[in-house]
């Protein structure tokens, strides 16, 4: 009972598949050459804007998402808020936290490992 | 009231400004929560008592609350919560700001023994001496593990951090006697790193103060209560001196850097020793205190485990005061002196 | 009674249990009911492990002194105490037990999604299970269940074989909590709709997102704190610069939803029970369904209720403590709900009955002190006191484990097909519950006087309430061991059930008890939802 | 993962175990997620406490030969969505030999990342107390080292475990067990491959390209 063809279209053609794989090392060149420039704090915005174009690349097309409705998208979206939602809180503590309670306030702390 | 509802809770006594906020909040909380638990429990009982079961083929209707009620069952409990939580947090903010006119005492928690020492004054192992009727400012660091200082009568508890520094404050507002214990959970002793929160009158804190400054406290107070031993920083380290002499630790440890049987004390403290089995590891207060009471956990590469177990025979603040003599020790300028091989030349004196 | 005697009572001959008699067919089955079983005897294995050693603890509280165990050993009871309890029974209890056997037959399916990846979870609770006793017999940690370091990586104590025992442990909740999402969202019976699922469905796909969700943080803690502890990397090494208050960030993130892993499924039991006790159908059940939903979600975002004092950022706190306040909302509608079912129903008082008011009794009680706890005033003077050792043991053994037991005398019939003997069931149940507020309440005063957690040796002021908790626990422990005995004698002994003992109006009643290996003689459709009992009783889900 | 070709018994069709399997494997690359969840949060908290630390560890950092194992991952990932492919239209000959060559890209991002651990090992930029890296010395530099050492190790771990799946697989495939019918087990490591090249494509910016 082999269940028919499913239509071509659905499915990430050959052709899609090399344009993107293409992208990507377009990408990955690019968001290399820019961190040279050492432009600060900027450098991390554009590496994590460029990592995230490149993650939902993959995960749209190579792993099929854009082509699967439903549960399967919400599963991994919960997940990667839940990412954002720990890193938040522990960054946030970390920010407003009484400025002595922070491992930077350790007297002998000069060096890696101590004076 | 407060108290008929201090008594029936088994709440210690209020002894701080913070204690009498939280209380009043503490009975809101419970008398509402009661309220509603007895409401509820008493309508669940009617409703078992009146709609029994009287036959086995009984139908029931098919009942769902109407939105108005569905939205009570969530909008009157979450009003509750939420300004059970604005009450709650106005208090907790203010707990973590202490105000300016706050003396400073500094708090120094190490397994199982609380240390105080006032800026500029004595130090004290074990018993927090403080006016009443004055904010004072606690800045605690631990030398070792989390602990945590909890005093019942202030309702006051705040976590003490290895290697950083938390703060907490409180305000006594009447003199007495209050226990203080450790409330996070730091290894086998646990449970004995008790200490004592003795709040004076303000003018007779202040002599006591002015009378520690000047070093007399000892003959003043006759016999110190057991764990309570007041010494100045200064006398520290004298003390230590006294008892390394005592307990011969200077027949093998040199104090002036030259090589002798143990490794020298000048300029150990935070000096990064290499050990027998290949690691490195920093002579920190923790490391001298287990070489003094288990010398053969951690052996300096190079030298031979001659040195006798001191555990039982030292004391803890007796251990304490050589960890701050040693510490006294530093040569100028500082530099990462490493420890060189043993040499065994008899001293003459012997 | 003679085994002819029990046929005509509606006793099937041949049914999941004598399908394959030899043990192998036992150890290798892929059969959901058999792997419910097999879940059924360590959890209670667990259970009376961790039970032990809270006596042992509660008879050293006897005198403040030593009482008969020195520190060390003390440390070490309470450390293996929380370890089994928290992880071999709480946890597994009731998704692993009942959510195997029942969720299959529930939304009319054959077997799990899974079924071999099922029966390795077994095999991982084993292998877990085995590396923590091996850990237990030498000596196990004294750092308590919750690790803290800087502590836990310090201490010279056998740390590393429990946090792997743990580590095992947590991939088989993962692969219970894929199984069943994916169970029920591909192989709903043909008619069940997610509005006609029963309520037991929705609290364990809320426990299976958990589970899911919560588990892998804890995986990778436990394994930076073994890492931390045997190569020394230095993460949390406060002279390096390590920060102690992110491990409890990462450990809280986990075991915060982890007490929701333990309480959701019980309530999923008690909305089943209620409807079934009270003949009714649940008042509410869009809502009580959502609330389940709504823990799951909403209960990743309050783990920061658990470090008020702990060294937290004031910012934290509030938000933290904002958050816990809305989590407490689903509670409360779904207690609501239960009590409003009772509403012109035909309530029979029957042991699950008993087991009802007393979750409903310890989650109200539980929950509102829990609210308390987490105002964060009031928590700075309870943390770290018995005051929230008695909250949570409320929520945990009050209303987690009356869940268990409702739910292991309600389903009992179903499983085995025989009764267990109603009067007994009821003496144990008051004694459970007389001997749980004797044990706990005089722990709320505790904490009230401000005795703190983990303590060996205490002030003498608090003798006579821990005299009072030690008596009460005796109390607890005979009253389940009434329970463990008459339950066993009901397998061999209880007169069989038939097909449906509470006349409930659940789908798992609507095949023979206990049922085929393949759940039903043919597949159901599903032509209206669970609990309605409107409808004239003949009116059931046959093909 | 399945290895049946053809339906198993309490399934309704071949549809709804693959659309099962998928969702399966999706919410277990959740737990993947959320396993380097801890990680992430613990390398924020650090980068935002020793910032100029972080930043000269990892200039220090050889970051051209990062962006050759990106894209060496990245020729993996799209080696095997070939194989997807070239499975789903039955030609397992082609379908073994992409999955050869995703393990290959596999093994040389291991053989790389090999080479740079060698050179931390001997300059002695190791994590915790093993950190005796003499021109590095401003506080939490041992730190960057063991989160640097946690997170591309875990990593590697994911790349080993997945680069034996896809062998596993392209064994299966070079005896003709996929076709149109039955391909979900291709579909299925595809996935994991696809998440252990995207956890790495967050890895790279953040630890080389600070």
């Amino acid at each position: 009972m082999v269940d028919t063809a499913e239509a071509e279209h659905d499915e990430l053609s050959p052709a899609r598949s090399a344009m993107i794989y293409f992208v990507l090392l377009v990408l990955t060149v690019a968001t290399y050459s820019l961190s040279r420039l050492h432009l600060g704090t900027w450098t991390l915005v554009i590496a994590m804007v460029i990592a995230i174009v490149k993650a939902s690349l993959v995960a749209l097309f190579f792993m099929q998402l854009w082509y699967h409705r439903g549960s399967v998208r919400l599963a991994i979206a919960i997940a990667v808020l839940w990412l954002f939602l720990l890193m938040f809180f522990v960054v946030a503590d970390v920010k407003t936290r009484y400025p002595l309670a922070n491992p930077t306030a350790n007297p002998m702390l000069v060096g890696p490992s101590g004076p | 009231m407060n108290e008929l509802l201090r008594n029936v809770l088994f709440l210690p006594e209020q002894a701080s400004t913070f204690a009498r906020k939280v209380d009043s909040l503490h009975y809101f909380v419970i008398i509402t929560t009661m309220i509603m638990s007895t409401l509820v429990g008493l309508t669940a009982l009617f409703f078992f008592v009146r709609f029994r079961r009287r036959s086995e083929t009984q139908t029931t209707p098919l009942l769902n609350p109407p939105w108005w009620l569905e939205t009570m069952f969530v909008v009157v409990p979450l009003a509750f919560f939420l300004f059970w939580f604005a009450r709650g947090y106005t208090d907790y903010v203010e707990l973590k700001t202490p105000p300016k006119n706050s003396m400073d005492v500094y708090v120094q928690a190490k397994q199982w023994m609380w240390k105080f020492s006032y800026p500029e004054g004595p130090n004290a192992i074990g018993v927090l001496r403080v006016p009443a009727n004055r904010p004072v400012r606690l800045m605690m660091t631990s030398r070792d593990v989390i602990h945590s200082f909890f005093v019942p009568a202030f309702r006051v508890k705040q976590d003490v951090l290895p290697g950083r520094y938390t703060e907490t404050w409180f305000e006594a507002i009447q003199p007495g006697r209050y226990q203080l214990l450790c409330a996070e959970y730091c290894g086998t002793n646990h449970s004995l790193m008790l200490g004592e929160v003795i709040v004076l009158r303000p003018d007779e804190f202040d002599s006591w103060l002015a009378d520690q400054r000047r070093g007399r406290a000892l003959q003043q107070d006759g016999a110190p209560t057991a764990d309570e031993d007041v010494t100045r920083q200064a006398d520290l380290v004298r003390q230590g001196e006294r008892f390394a002499v005592q307990y011969g630790c200077v027949k093998c440890h040199s104090i002036d850097g030259s090589p002798h049987i143990g490794p020298t004390w000048l300029d150990l403290f935070l000096r990064r020793e290499e050990l027998e089995g290949g690691q490195t590891i920093i002579a920190d207060e923790a490391y001298l205190t287990e070489s003094m009471m288990d010398p053969r956990a951690k052996i300096v590469r190079g030298f031979n485990p001659v040195m006798p177990v001191f555990k039982g025979r030292l004391a803890g603040p007796e251990a304490a005061a050589i960890v701050e003599y040693i510490k006294s020790l530093r040569s100028e300028p500082l530099e990462q002196a490493r420890s060189r091989r043993p040499v065994y030349e008899p001293i003459r004196s012997r | 009674m003679s085994p002819s005697a029990l046929d005509e009572v509606g006793f099937p001959e041949h049914h999941y249990l004598n399908a394959g008699t030899t043990v192998r067919s036992w150890l290798l089955t892929t059969d959901h009911k058999r792997i419910g079983v097999m879940y059924l005897v360590a959890v209670i294995l667990a259970l009376f492990l961790g039970g032990m050693f809270a006596l042992l603890l509660r008879f050293e509280h006897l005198t403040p002194g030593p009482t008969y165990i020195d520190a060390v050993t003390y440390n070490r009871f309470f450390t293996l105490h929380g370890v089994i309890m928290v992880w071999f029974f709480l946890i597994p209890a009731i998704p692993s037990v009942f959510g195997n056997f029942l969720l299959p037959i529930m939304i009319g399916a054959k077997d799990v999604a899974f079924p071999r990846l099922n029966l390795a979870s077994v095999y991982i609770y084993a292998v877990g299970a085995a590396f923590t006793t091996w850990a237990m017999i030498h000596g196990g940690a004294d750092t308590g269940w919750t690790f803290y370091t800087p502590y836990s990586t310090t201490t010279s104590t056998v740390v590393a074989p429990i946090l792997l025992g743990i580590f095992i442990l947590g991939f088989s909740t993962i692969v219970t909590g894929i199984n069943f999402i994916v169970t029920i969202h591909t192989m709903r019976g043909p008619g069940l709709t997610w509005m006609r699922l029963p309520l037991f469905v929705w609290a364990i796909y809320g426990t299976a997102i958990i589970q899911v969700l919560a588990t892998p943080v804890l995986g990778l803690v436990l394994l930076l704190v073994g890492v931390e502890h045997v190569l020394g990397f230095g993460l949390f090494d406060p002279a390096r610069g390590g920060d102690p208050i992110l491990f409890q960030h990462l450990f809280w993130f986990y075991s915060h939803p982890a007490v929701y892993i333990m309480i959701l499924p019980a309530m999923g039991v008690i909305s089943e029970t209620v409807a079934a006790a009270a003949r009714k159908n649940v008042f509410g059940y869009r809502a009580v369904a959502y609330s389940s939903l709504g823990i799951a979600l909403v209960g990743f975002f309050t783990w920061g209720h658990h470090m008020f004092v702990a060294g937290q950022g004031v910012f934290d706190a509030g938000a933290f403590g904002v958050l816990s306040m809305f989590v407490g909302i689903f509670t409360s509608i779904k207690v609501f709900t239960w009590v409003g079912t009772l509403y012109r129903g035909a309530i029979r008082f029957t042991t699950p009955f008993a087991y009802i008011c007393g979750f409903l009794y310890f989650l109200v009680f539980g929950g509102m002190t829990g609210i308390a706890v987490a105002t964060v005033s009031l928590d700075v003077h309870w943390h770290d006191t018995y005051f929230v050792v008695a909250d949570f043991l409320f929520i945990m053994v009050g209303a987690a484990l009356m869940g268990f037991l409702a739910a292991l005398h309600y389903w009992f019939p179903k499983m085995f097909g025989r009764m267990y003997h109603e009067g007994w069931g009821l003496v144990s149940a008051t004694l459970i519950i007389l001997g749980f507020n004797a044990t706990f309440i005089p722990q709320f005063l505790l904490g009230n006087l401000g005795m703190p957690r983990r303590y060996y040796d205490y002030p003498v002021r608090f003798q006579s309430l821990h005299v009072a908790s030690t008596a009460g626990s005796t109390l607890l422990f005979f009253g389940f061991v009434i329970i463990f005995i008459y339950l066993v004698l009901a397998l061999k002994y209880g007169r069989a059930a038939g097909r449906n003992p509470w006349g409930s109006r659940g789908f798992e009643w609507d095949t023979s008890s206990p049922p085929p290996t393949h759940n039903f003689e043919q597949l159901p459709v599903f032509t209206h939802g669970p609990h309605e009992y409107q409808l004239a009783p003949e009116v059931s889900n046959a093909a | 993962m399945l290895p049946e070709s053809h339906v198993q018994e309490h399934f309704a069709n071949m549809e709804v175990q693959r659309q099962a399997a998928r969702l399966g494997m999706w919410a277990f690359l959740g737990t993947e997620v959320l396993l380097f969840a801890g990680l992430f949060a613990a390398y924020a908290e650090y980068r935002s406490l020793f910032h100029e630390t972080f930043v000269l560890s990892s200039r220090h950092l050889d970051a051209i030969m990062a962006t050759v194992e990106t894209a060496v991952l990245i020729t993996g990932s799209f080696a095997v969505v070939m194989a997807h492919h070239y499975a789903r239209s039955s030609r397992s000959g082609m379908t073994c030999l992409s999955l050869l060559v995703a393990v290959g890209t596999g093994l040389a991002f291991l053989a790389l990342h090999g080479i740079e651990y060698v050179h931390h090992f001997e300059e002695g930029a190791l994590p915790g107390k093993y950190y005796h890296f003499p021109e590095i010395q401003t506080a939490g530099a041992s730190m960057f080292f063991s989160l640097y050492f946690l997170m591309t190790g875990l990593h590697s771990l994911h790349v080993i475990a997945g680069a034996g799946v896809l062998a596993w697989l392209a064994w299966r495939a070079s005896s003709g067990e996929f076709s149109r019918g039955n391909y979900n087990a291709v579909e299925m490591g595809g996935l994991y491959w696809h998440l252990v090249d995207v956890i790495w494509i967050f890895l790279f910016p953040l630890l080389y390209l600070i």
